[in-house]
């Protein structure tokens, strides 16, 4: 193997950086910090490209690099390792890309808040556990950095932890991600118990292990259990019903850890899980099944509410959300490479949304209400030009990066073996109401009259004043992911993306399927061939732009040439529209179903009985007990040398004795 | 002849034990400690014991008692106070001892037929061939027990330091 | 040899050492007096007898005829005890020192030394473990002067005998360990053993003594150590006159204060003896064939009485020239100087008898 | 020829004083001396032993008994001394504030 294969450096200088700003960075100006920081991010991007090129170079369908064993118990043995294969290499290559850019966006958008060192050292520390996640050779390892992404969510969501709103909103997102934690820690148990490693290689890869081994499951069984429990995982990483709801108030936190953590890359984790473990979830068609309808109904669900939203943040969050639920819908029918592919030009185009957004709430001196914007066009041409890309590239239009990958997702929710119709038609849907939020979200910002705050007659807060465009240092990235949402899409023209993930997905093999069922089999697996499929593609493609083209023009329709049509729209809809802006007051349904229970059986049974009556009482009636008994016994405690002596010359004829009366019995 | 020396030494020994517990004056009972180690040496060598004998005279005669000897004259240490004490030895220490006594020689009279007597001299222990056991066979103990005096040194000269303040 | 003999002998035995070793007692201190008045240009005693040489008497017959006072409020059983106590330790342990080798007298074939026996095969034996007897009864001696001291119920007393307890307790550690070289080299514990070993010259006329081999070092820290042991000058701290009166017999008189006083010559004379046993050869010495027959049989004893004199003599020497030492810098000496190097002297040895087998004895 | 049980018994006898002279007196120094009184008993029964078994290992193990006794007469009576100094009492019923 080439010298140059030193995939390690990858997560470990990020963690360099975290450690010298975090440790460090307090005695360091904003520019040293800022140097740290982005040192380490490109030095790791650049370490990531070059590792890539070697992957692809090599031949191999993935790279292995051990470091030394952790975990050694009996048979079953944990390895530090770095895996490296196509799709390991993506999700390293966005993370790194996507990453640095972001770094760079925040080096002027963090200039005038507290902590700034805290901030890069955060940031530097979720890269390098999205890295540890994404290039784990082994499950363990991948918790490791999933329990750390989570850490750094944590702390970045709570970043401004004098506002109880984000540290509220920091504490849901852990406790919400601990329920689907709970799960995955399951479903790695069962793999232990039932193949005895973690590794992948020997898990996923291996021609001949177990799992691989194992026919479909018809019905429910072990693998149905591990995908299900993974699912529930994934579920509370990627923000899918049901625990979708920490992720929009996640955006109490800092834009740029929106736009990477809670856009590009941490979110995603939950896909990246599934779709490495499509071994498993391919002969699980019940676990696969429930993955594409969470999918579907996150998706369309988080888009109903998105219509609503006011905040710019909040739109994008559920936004996300609903993308997210692309991406399920997609492995869920077995389209892992669509829904890799997706991962991809959505992690462009949403950090870039994000970033926008920042640079619109940064512009207006940090309002968020989009209903207080509007005219900005003028003001932030640059902001305008590049959401504009991002927002043609999200609502699917060509030749937009987004087109292709969402073209390619409802392509395969028709036609793939494990897809359905009703998949598609709900997708479609869904396209509709993105185009038609976004586009909504475009008008309302950049178009009409600035409605904000005028600006003030004397002007002595500039901030607060007029809306401005923001410095250069935030505008590079944005144009550079503009450039990406453009042509990020490209590389899956006639469908070259489809395959590329080939070596990373391991087939049901024809013997498999066969115990499956006999039609199942008589069917090709390898899908779309034909011609008559190719004009049923092509079809549903143009389909897909009509329904794009439809969005884009209701939205015109009502935020451009009938602006005050929205508002009898609402009015008219009235407990729907209520029922909508209020997220289906799920929130509250949680804190009346689950919390409130919850807290009231551990005030009443958990505290005030088991606790104080049971726990408590029996440590109290012990320690009475005690001393009841110490009162008496201390008597004998009187401190003079002597008794002592006296009670160790008894004991000791006593114990003669005793030995005397059992020698002689 | 053997019989009357153990019986002479004996009752010297037994008679300075006896007296050690009569006498109220410190400085008597540990004259009469001198006496009974003195004894002690002269049966260890009708027991042929000399070289322990000798190291009996010298460390326990010649040195720790001198230590007592001298801590008696620094302190003081004239006649035993009476005080009020706790009743406890009297009451369980003095019975237990009596009946562990008695259970002793007891035991010892049921197995007298089956024992065989004690030459005197019947065994010859030579300093060679003592410290040749220490040095092999117990030279471990006998590098701990160099270490526990090594503490004791330490522990001695810091408690009998005055105070700095 | 039959027991009656045995016991006829060993009396015979103790009665001349004894005789003859009180009357070294009395005569050396008639030259001590003697030689350090010359030192110090004066005559010394002069008008009993020709030199002074019945001085020993007149004061013995002083002695015995003071008045023999109990001072109140002394621990009369112990005050009494004490005196008797320090002389027959002083006393005893010359019953261990082999004076001369073994002689034949009267059809009697006896070694000249009190626990000496001829065995079945003619050969001189004692007991086997002498110098640790010698060490022990003298490691008593202490008593005498602690417990002279404090039953005396006086300051300068108990002061004295505090110093002397502590003083004789630590420089007994540096003198036992001074004689352990003699022990590895000779390899026995038994003081005529020792002698046997030392038996022999180089070149004809260089005697083997231990002090020639290597002990040299020992033999001055054992110098020390029993000058310290025997509370005389320059470690006379116990009896410092311009301190402490007379130290611990401050409070005794005539025969009782005699007593002390033979005590602590018969101390001086063994730790001579024990001097010349381990480093000087005993009895032994240069061969001398040029003397007549008669004389040469007394060699032995005229070596070490020779040997003795010249101990006793750099006493008294000693005595006429250094001053005496403050406390502190007596325990210091001790602790930090001649225990150290005793400790050094015997790993040396140790070392040099492990890698040469070859010396005599092994 | 003694039998071994009479210095078996006189052993007994020794370390028995050392007990009562440990209980009843209450001079500190007494009870140390109480304390080396029943060391000598027990080696008294190593040696008998010793030379009843015609084995040396009593010896020796006579020897650290006189090793841990001089160590412990040392640390032992630099204890009565600091004990002296602070409270000006060899009597240990009045040493007896480690109560309660």
């Amino acid at each position: 193997m080439t010298p140059l294969f030193q995939p390690w450096l990858i997560p470990i200088l990020p963690l360099l950086g975290a450690l010298i700003n975090g440790l460090f960075g307090k005695r360091f100006s904003k520019a040293a910090v800022a140097v740290v920081a982005l040192t380490a991010t490109a030095l790791s991007f650049v370490v990531a490209c070059v590792q890539a090129a070697i992957l692809l170079q090599s031949g191999h369908p993935a790279l292995e690099q051990y470091y030394g064993t952790w975990i050694q118990a009996g048979d079953f043995s944990v390895n530090f390792g770095i895996y490296l294969d196509h799709l390991s290499m993506i999700m390293m290559l966005v993370v790194t890309g996507v990453g640095f850019l972001i770094h760079i966006y925040s080096v002027a958008y963090m200039e005038h808040e507290g902590g700034y060192y805290r901030f890069f050292s955060y940031l530097n520390f979720f890269m390098f556990f999205m890295l540890v996640l994404v290039l784990a050779n082994n499950y363990l390892l991948m918790f490791v950095g999933w329990e750390g992404v989570g850490l750094a969510s944590y702390l970045l969501i709570g970043f401004f932890f004098l506002k109880d709103s984000a540290a509220n909103a920091g504490k849901k997102a852990f406790i919400t991600n601990r329920v689907g934690d709970f799960g995955f820690l399951i479903a790695l148990f069962l793999l232990i118990q039932h193949f005895g490693t973690l590794h992948y290689g020997a898990l996923l890869v291996v021609r001949d292990s177990a799992l691989l081994q194992m026919p479909v499951e018809t019905s429910a069984g072990v693998l149905t259990a591990i995908g299900l429990l993974m699912l529930v995982g994934a579920c509370g990483k990627s923000a899918q019903i049901p625990l979708y709801v920490w992720l929009p108030d996640a955006m109490e936190g800092p834009t740029p850890v929106s736009a990477l953590i809670h856009a590009a890359t941490m979110v995603t984790a939950g896909v990246y899980m599934v779709c490495r473990s499509n071994a498993i979830f391919s002969r699980a068609p019940i676990a696969l099944l429930a993955v594409a309808i969470i999918g579907t109904l996150t998706s369309f669900f988080a888009a109903t509410i998105g219509i609503t939203q006011t905040d710019i943040k909040r739109v994008l969050a559920y936004s996300t959300v609903s993308q997210l639920g692309y991406m399920f819908m997609a492995a869920g029918v077995a389209a892992y490479s669509a829904s890799v592919f997706h991962l991809m030009t959505h992690a462009f185009f949403k950090a870039l949304l994000f970033l926008g957004a920042g640079s619109v709430i940064h512009g207006v001196g940090g309002e968020q209400d989009m209903r207080k914007m509007g005219g900005l066009r003028k003001y932030m041409p640059w902001t305008f030009w590049t959401m504009l890309i991002a927002t043609l590239a999200i609502a699917g239009i060509p030749p937009f990066a987004g087109f292709f990958s969402k073209d390619e997702i409802l392509w395969q929710a028709f036609s793939s073996p494990h897809g359905s119709k009703i998949f598609w038609a709900v997708g479609l849907v869904t396209a509709f109401m993105t185009s038609f939020y976004m586009f909504r979200l475009i008008f309302l910002t950049f178009t009409g009259e600035y409605r904000g705050a005028k600006p003030d007659a004397h002007g002595h807060d500039d901030h607060h004043g007029t809306p401005h465009e923001s410095p250069w240092l935030m505008l590079a990235p944005l144009v550079l992911l503009g450039v990406l949402s453009v042509v990020g899409g490209w590389v899956g023209i006639g469908n070259r993306f489809e395959h590329f993930l080939d070596p990373v997905i391991q087939k049901v093999s024809v013997e498999q399927s066969a115990a499956q069922n006999g039609e199942a089999a008589a069917t090709p697996v390898s899908e779309g061939e034909g011609t008559e499929s190719k004009s049923t593609e092509n079809l549903l493609m143009a389909i897909s732009v009509l329904v794009a083209l439809g969005g884009l023009g209701l939205a015109w329709f009502l935020y451009v040439k009938r602006p005050e049509l929205p508002e009898q729209i609402a009015a008219g809809a009235g407990g729907l529209y209520r029922l909508v802006l209020n997220k289906y007051w799920i929130d509250e349904l949680y804190a009346a179903v689950l919390i409130g229970p919850l807290i009231a059986f551990s005030r009443v049974v958990l505290w005030q009985t088991v606790d104080q009556k049971v726990v408590d009482g029996t440590v109290n009636e012990a320690a009475v007990a005690a001393r009841d008994v110490s009162a008496v016994i201390r008597q004998q405690q009187s401190g003079l040398i002597r008794s002592y002596a006296g009670w160790v010359a008894a004991g000791a004829a006593a114990v003669v004795a005793y030995m005397v009366w059992m020698g002689t019995r | 002849m053997h019989l009357f020396l153990f019986l002479l030494f004996g009752g010297i020994c037994a008679g300075g034990a006896v007296n050690l517990l009569i006498q109220r004056k410190t400085i008597n009972s540990a004259l009469s400690l001198i006496v009974v180690m003195g004894s002690l040496a002269l049966i260890y060598l009708l027991l042929g014991a000399e070289f322990v004998a000798v190291v009996q005279v010298i460390i326990y005669a010649g040195a720790i008692m001198v230590l007592y000897i001298f801590v008696i004259m620094l302190l003081n240490a004239g006649e035993e106070e009476q005080a009020k004490g706790s009743n406890v030895a009297k009451i369980f220490g003095i019975p237990g001892l009596f009946a562990g006594g008695i259970i002793g020689i007891w035991v010892l009279l049921q197995h007298r037929p089956a024992e065989q007597g004690v030459k005197i001299g019947a065994l010859y222990g030579p300093a060679d061939q003592v410290g040749w056991m220490l040095f092999n066979k117990y030279l471990l103990a006998f590098e701990v027990t160099s270490i526990l005096v090594l503490i004791a040194i330490m522990g001695a000269v810091v408690l009998a330091r005055r105070g700095n303040n | 040899m039959s027991a009656l003999t045995f016991l006829i002998v060993a009396v015979i035995k103790i009665a001349v050492t004894l005789g003859v070793l009180l009357t070294v007692v009395a005569y050396t201190v008639w030259l001590e007096r003697k030689v350090v008045g010359r030192m110090q240009n004066r005559w010394g005693p002069s008008r009993v007898g020709p030199f002074g040489l019945l001085q020993p008497l007149a004061d013995g017959i002083k002695f015995l005829l003071k008045e023999d006072l109990t001072p109140p409020y002394v621990e009369k059983n112990i005050y009494l005890l004490a005196p008797g106590l320090a002389l027959i330790m002083a006393l005893t342990s010359i019953a261990m020192v082999p004076i001369g080798p073994v002689i034949h007298l009267f059809g009697i074939t006896t070694p000249v030394q009190i626990t000496g026996v001829v065995d079945k095969f003619g050969q001189a034996s004692d007991i086997n473990v002498g110098i640790l007897i010698v060490l022990g009864i003298t490691s008593l001696g202490v008593y005498g002067i602690a417990l002279a001291g404090w039953s005396s119920n006086s300051k300068y007393s108990l002061l004295g005998s505090l110093r002397a307890s502590a003083q004789m307790v630590s420089y007994e550690v540096s003198l036992g360990l001074s004689l352990v070289g003699v022990l590895l080299m000779s390899s026995t514990l038994s003081l005529s053993g020792i002698v046997h070993a030392q038996l022999g010259t180089w070149f004809g006329f260089i005697p083997q003594w231990f002090i020639f081999k290597g002990q040299f070092v020992a033999f001055f820290i054992y110098m020390m150590a029993a000058f310290a042991e025997t509370n005389r000058i320059p470690f006379d701290l116990p009896e410092a006159e311009t301190e402490l009166v007379a130290g611990y017999h401050t409070e005794y008189s005539a025969m009782k204060f005699a007593m002390f006083f033979m005590a602590e010559y018969a101390n001086m004379v063994t730790v001579a003896c024990i001097a010349s046993v381990m480093f000087l050869g005993g009895w032994s010495g240069p061969p001398l064939p040029f003397l007549p027959l008669a004389v040469q049989a007394f060699l032995p004893l005229l070596w070490f009485s020779s040997k003795i004199f010249g101990f006793l003599f750099l006493y008294i020497w000693i005595r006429g020239t250094l001053p005496r030492f403050r406390y502190d810098q007596l325990m210091a000496f001790g602790w930090k100087f001649l225990f150290p190097l005793a400790l050094a002297n015997v790993v040396v040895t140790a070392f040099f008898v492990a890698f040469h087998a070859q010396w005599p004895g092994r | 020829m003694i039998p071994i049980s009479y210095y078996l018994l006189l052993s007994a006898f020794l370390f028995a004083c050392g007990v009562t002279g440990f209980l009843i007196k209450r001079n500190i120094i007494t009870l140390f001396m109480s304390i080396e009184l029943m060391l000598n008993g027990v080696n008294l029964s190593f040696i008998a032993f010793a030379t009843r078994l015609q084995t040396l290992d009593g010896h020796i193990f006579v020897f650290f008994v006189m090793v841990v006794a001089a160590a412990e007469a040392a640390v032992g009576l630099a204890i009565i001394i600091s004990v002296y100094r602070t409270r000006e009492t060899l009597n240990v019923d009045r040493v007896n504030l480690l109560k309660l």
